[in-house]
């Protein structure tokens, strides 16, 4: 990993943490015979990726809008954090959040038409990138505050802790959030009141403009976690195995009663913090740096090694995933846009009556 | 209705604001289990103004459920808990402190249904106390009700009666959305007796608590005993004063003050809070839009003195509308 | 004012809204020492919105600080650093997020002078964008100047023009209290020309921006270009409007307001604030006080229709007032 | 101590940091010949002391009103910590801050004025218990928002930090207020950017009737404030000397450029929360166990038994302090009101002119 911690680390964590460290990843294959789960991770991923280069062109043909956060170079992690879950777990977001929506299964035509404003849109186009919400997956959003969304995640959870179910919630923030004092109040509430809540932290190394190191005064964030009282661990960000391997475990010991558990991904995103942003702050050597531990390259190199993947089953891959992104496009250009009359529905439910 | 008679435990008998709301949230805790109280203090300590007491003993620390001071996570874990299902009654202690939970309010609760294009709703219920008049100084006595009524998506109801402070917590947590009930400090101690024959409010309309035909006096919650000390003394001058409580700030039921300035044509709003930007401003625009025709004379506004409350007594009691401001702006009105 | 003019490199040259800010920024950093910008990427990145972009090579990481997420604690330092003797200029990225920082704002910023008796004053100016029609949703497209607007203590600017944008913050470092600016995000990018014969602004008044005399829209921010471009519409069609920029929400200049609608007999407010409890409530309501025998028909207002302002372009749109919409409702008031 | 650590501690801190721990009280009577430094500790904590108990009774008497606060058993906190400060040093209170008032010299006739509302008060009437200010001292009240005190400490120091100066600005919270995100915030910021400021967190085991355990998953406050990157020890608030001997070494070590330090003093508040609080949440034993550790008691054993203190010079103290405290009262009764027509100064500066 290219991140230094300024300061030596003290804390070591309660008696149930794991002091922060890289999970190494297992051996791949180990679901099944043939790699259909790796291949799967890869489709997943490489959806992502191909659906956020061709958000980048529709923005410039402007039929997408608004504030635009591209996930590019981060998929392994909303894609390996995914495996972990259940269909009836829950899972809270945040504005750099498209990678989250098609991980947990939101189809790329909803995501899309939300995007282009359209009536079939994921929030009916009430939200934009920003704000894509999918109930019937238990796909809590999309919210364009920084660390807004942690609070809300822990309620999520307390509601699971009190009905007694085991489902397990699972909220991803970034870097920067983590020095808000949302991060600390809910840490500190997840922890006091064991709530089964899997804190996804990606540390991308970045608050928009701003470093890691200009953001914390300790940049071991795992280990400042573990000072809660609550087991966290780091993973690397760009390996979509690691990533999975360790989601799951801290997952299953949220569900199984353990409490909150922090998860540490570090990554990068291979794009600036929006579209517009020049990126000025970060050097190219960096980018550059990160760009050779391309998590998708990554898969597919492991995966050709192993023999379970080979050009043409690489093609069909993309092609397939082409197809989907032409399919949502295609339909998100057709699709109706809300009438103007409707501007006021929503704001309160129809059997509420406030205004 | 004999089930929440029972829960109030006993309906004629004379009671106390602080003791209404109690039997509200006992009545709503013991009929539904989605229902749970959280926030400081509210379990072992009894609630910082007593509202709470006893209620831990009865149903436990799971739905009596004390908080850590972090106003910001335990108000947006109650909007959580309401997207999750349950039924949750967030106390925050004052208003005061709610601006930490602020963001929480106005980003999640109120817009996520909207956001969401209709998908999720959030049955959640905020209580919080409000006010100033007793000598808590700059910090602790703000009345911030106004900023609230200023959300799309969010109920605001100010209890001012025992009936409203009994009854109003059942039909809020009846509401799909977010409600913010704001209780004034200067009630919690008042007496008086429940209507037997009223177990249900309708949250929607404001209500007209004595009539006169000379002015509309247009106030709520804790301005109210204020507003009608003043029309008690205005009557014993032959100045007959209708005093409207809003009740619900949002929304904010014009029809019943418009009706009301349509019988008297002339209006004074009372409102504790500091005058520029507050909601007395907003019923102010609304008479002078609505009922321009109607009018007799300038509305006229009793509001807080545009000054930070101070501590001592004196000071105070001069920067808060009282029953002789009151009457002094009434007797303006009608000259 | 050559100082002042060398500062901004040419007086006379056309500019930008951002451009026009950052020269403001420069000027006060380079005459006074104590006055330093803070805030969340005003420096490697240059400002969210661009404003600061270059004051960090020229001032350096200690007076062009960058601070981390942690909006409370970096708006509750600037007011300390007030205190300790600074002039700090913050930057809150955009006001949906100086929600977390409203508890510092107004409890400490607005409130140590006056609880300590007049012993601490806090010279603090604080920055934020404000405003929709981004296409930005719910969550970053509010217009809460109204709100600060409410806070006795601090002093509530709205700059709208290239002047205002330039030279309004040396005067508000001048005040010895909290200033709070916003800047509404769909200005950084407007053109104009500065106007070399001015070098300081009053911040207590409001200005007439276009002359007139049939109507008076009365406005501020963000919607001063619409309601100009409402008001040329309206001349073509023989309607004389008047528009009055507010500049200032606290102190508002009622004076210049009531001279106009003095002038008029008829205003017409445009608030891009839902329109509920926004400070065009406030606005009208002192019209109909103080110039209720002025008035030849009912002050009108055009806001934000009342529901979180949604991303889709045509649904935003309409639910912000436009040209259009202000043309519809001075007809109405002329009617 | 009575304290007892939910879960085991992990943290050792930072470099810098000394692992928490009970700091040995130096021998008495090593500042000078005789017993007068000590004596000097103890008239202060006992005017502290014997003013609140007057408190009480001028609110029963309702000469005061409003929320108050006592120190009563805390004392030891603010008079060690006092030592530590120079003149110029600054002092960021609560709303328990009587004890942090007189300790910092700001006079019992100027605080007593205050609490009855009186224009000589320290706030001119405007403030009450829970504002006492006084500029010349540096003394920036009295905040009555839990926390709320925390970033404006900071910014103090930042002030100070960039003028270059010696000063040190020395923050009291409770524990309660460790909870909020405003302490969190603060806590990174300043160990960001190595201000000068020294953070004493009052911990009395409770916020209002919340116990430690009950509002912090890690109940070890000094091995979390350690893992922001700060030197973070631990004290016994019941005794004075020990409170003064650490906190002199962190303020000199703040004062040195060490940047932030932080102090947990274990202490205990022997009366209710307020004056409204029928303190139901707390067993008597605890109390007792506390009260056994009375801090002026244990500081007067101490010295009687180092011949520093006998029955006379006790007795000479308790007259004074009692003397002091009656003009207090005396000068605050006949002191005047402030006019109401003065009800709008200081809402804007003179200079200023927004309302
Ligand atoms: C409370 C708040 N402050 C500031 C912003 C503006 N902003 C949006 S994203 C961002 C950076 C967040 O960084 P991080 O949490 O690391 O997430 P990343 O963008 O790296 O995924 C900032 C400052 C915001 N949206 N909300
Ligand atoms: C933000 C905020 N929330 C709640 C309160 C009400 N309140 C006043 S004191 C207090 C307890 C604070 O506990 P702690 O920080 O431990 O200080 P202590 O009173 O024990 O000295 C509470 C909850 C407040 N004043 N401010
Ligand atoms: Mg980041
Ligand atoms: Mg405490």
């Amino acid at each position: 990993m290219s991140t230094t911690t300024r300061r030596s680390t003290g804390a070591t964590g309660t008696q149930r943490s794991v002091a922060p460290r890289k999970t190494p990843a297992p051996p791949t294959g180990g679901r099944g015979p043939g790699h259909e789960h790796e291949l799967e991770l890869l489709r997943q991923m490489l959806l992502i990726r191909r659906f956020e280069e061709r958000c980048v062109e529709l923005y410039s043909a402007a039929k997408i809008r608004g504030f635009v956060h591209l996930y590019i170079g981060e998929e392994a992690v909303a894609v390996g954090v995914g495996q972990a879950l259940r269909g009836d777990d829950a899972v809270v977001s945040t504005y750099r959040e498209h990678g989250h929506a098609l991980a947990r299964g939101v189809s790329a035509g909803a995501v899309m038409a939300e995007m282009f404003g359209k009536a079939t849109g994921c929030s009916r186009g009430r939200g934009g990138s920003m704000h894509l919400f999918d109930a019937g997956r238990r796909f809590y959003g999309g919210n364009a505050i920084v660390a807004g969304g942690l609070p809300l995640a822990a309620g999520l959870a307390l509601a699971d802790r009190m009905r007694g179910t085991e489902r397990v919630t699972c909220c991803f923030f970034g870097d920067g959030a983590y020095a808000e004092g949302e991060f600390h109040e809910t840490a500190n509430l997840a922890a006091l009141w064991q709530l089964p809540l899997l804190l996804v932290c990606e540390n991308n190394l970045y608050a928009m403009g701003t470093s890691l190191a200009r953001e914390h005064a300790q940049t071991n964030l795992a280990m400042r976690a573990a000072s809660y009282g609550m087991p966290a661990w780091t993973v690397d960000g760009m390996d979509v195995l690691a990533v999975e391997a360790t989601a799951r475990k801290a997952a299953d010991s949220v569900r199984s009663g353990g409490g909150p558990h922090f998860l540490e991904a570090r990554t990068y995103r291979f794009r600036a913090h929006s579209m517009y942003d020049p990126d000025r702050y970060r050097e190219k050597d960096e980018i550059a740096r990160w760009k050779a531990r391309d998590p998708l390259a990554g898969l597919e190199e492991r995966m050709r090694a192993e023999g379970g993947l080979d050009d043409l089953a690489n093609k069909r891959l993309e092609e397939d995933v082409s197809a989907e992104i032409d399919a949502a496009v295609r339909a998100a250009e057709a699709a109706p846009y809300e009438p103007v009359a409707d501007l006021l529905r929503f704001v309160t439910s129809p059997s509420g009556g406030a205004s | 209705m004999n089930a929440r008679r029972s829960a109030s435990g006993g309906s004629t008998a004379s009671t106390t604001y602080r003791e209404a709301l109690r039997d509200g949230l006992r009545e709503a805790l013991r009929t539904d289990d989605r229902v749970f109280l959280m926030g400081e203090d509210v379990g072992r300590y009894g609630g910082c103004f007593g509202v709470s007491l006893g209620l831990l003993e009865e149903f436990g620390p799971d739905r009596i459920r004390d908080t850590p001071l972090s106003e910001s996570a335990f108000v947006g874990a109650g909007i959580g808990a309401a997207l999750g299902g349950l039924r949750p009654v967030v106390e925050i202690m004052t208003v005061n402190f709610s601006l930490l939970a602020l963001d929480q309010i106005l980003n999640n609760a109120a817009t996520l249904l909207h956001m969401s294009g209709g998908q999720l709703s959030v049955p959640i219920v905020i209580r919080m106390t409000t006010g100033a008049g007793r000598q808590l100084a700059a910090q602790h006595s703000h009345s911030l009700e106004g900023w609230y009524a200023h959300i799309p998506g969010i109920r605001v109801l100010t209890p001012a009666t025992m009936d409203d402070a009994r009854h109003m917590l059942a039909a809020a947590l009846d509401d799909p959305d977010p409600v913010v009930m704001f209780e004034h400090g200067s009630l919690y101690n008042e007496e008086g007796v429940l209507d037997g024959t009223v177990d249900s409010v309708d949250l929607d309309s404001a209500a007209v608590r004595r009539l006169g035909t000379d002015v509309s006096v247009i106030t709520y919650g804790g301005s109210l005993p204020k507003a009608l000390a003043a029309a008690e003394t205005l009557a014993a001058d032959g100045i007959g004063a209708e005093v409207v409580d809003l009740r619900s700030l949002r929304p904010l039921d014009d029809a019943t003050v418009l009706a009301s300035v349509a019988r008297t044509h002339r209006a004074v709003i009372v409102d504790e809070a500091w005058r520029s930007g507050s909601i007395s401003a907003e019923v102010a625009a609304r008479i002078a839009e609505r009922s321009f025709y109607e009018l007799d004379a300038p509305v006229q506004r009793v509001c807080s003195q545009e000054v930070p409350i101070p501590y001592a007594r004196q000071l105070e009691e001069a920067a808060l509308p009282q029953p002789a401001s009151i009457v002094a702006a009434v007797r303006q009105a009608v000259a």
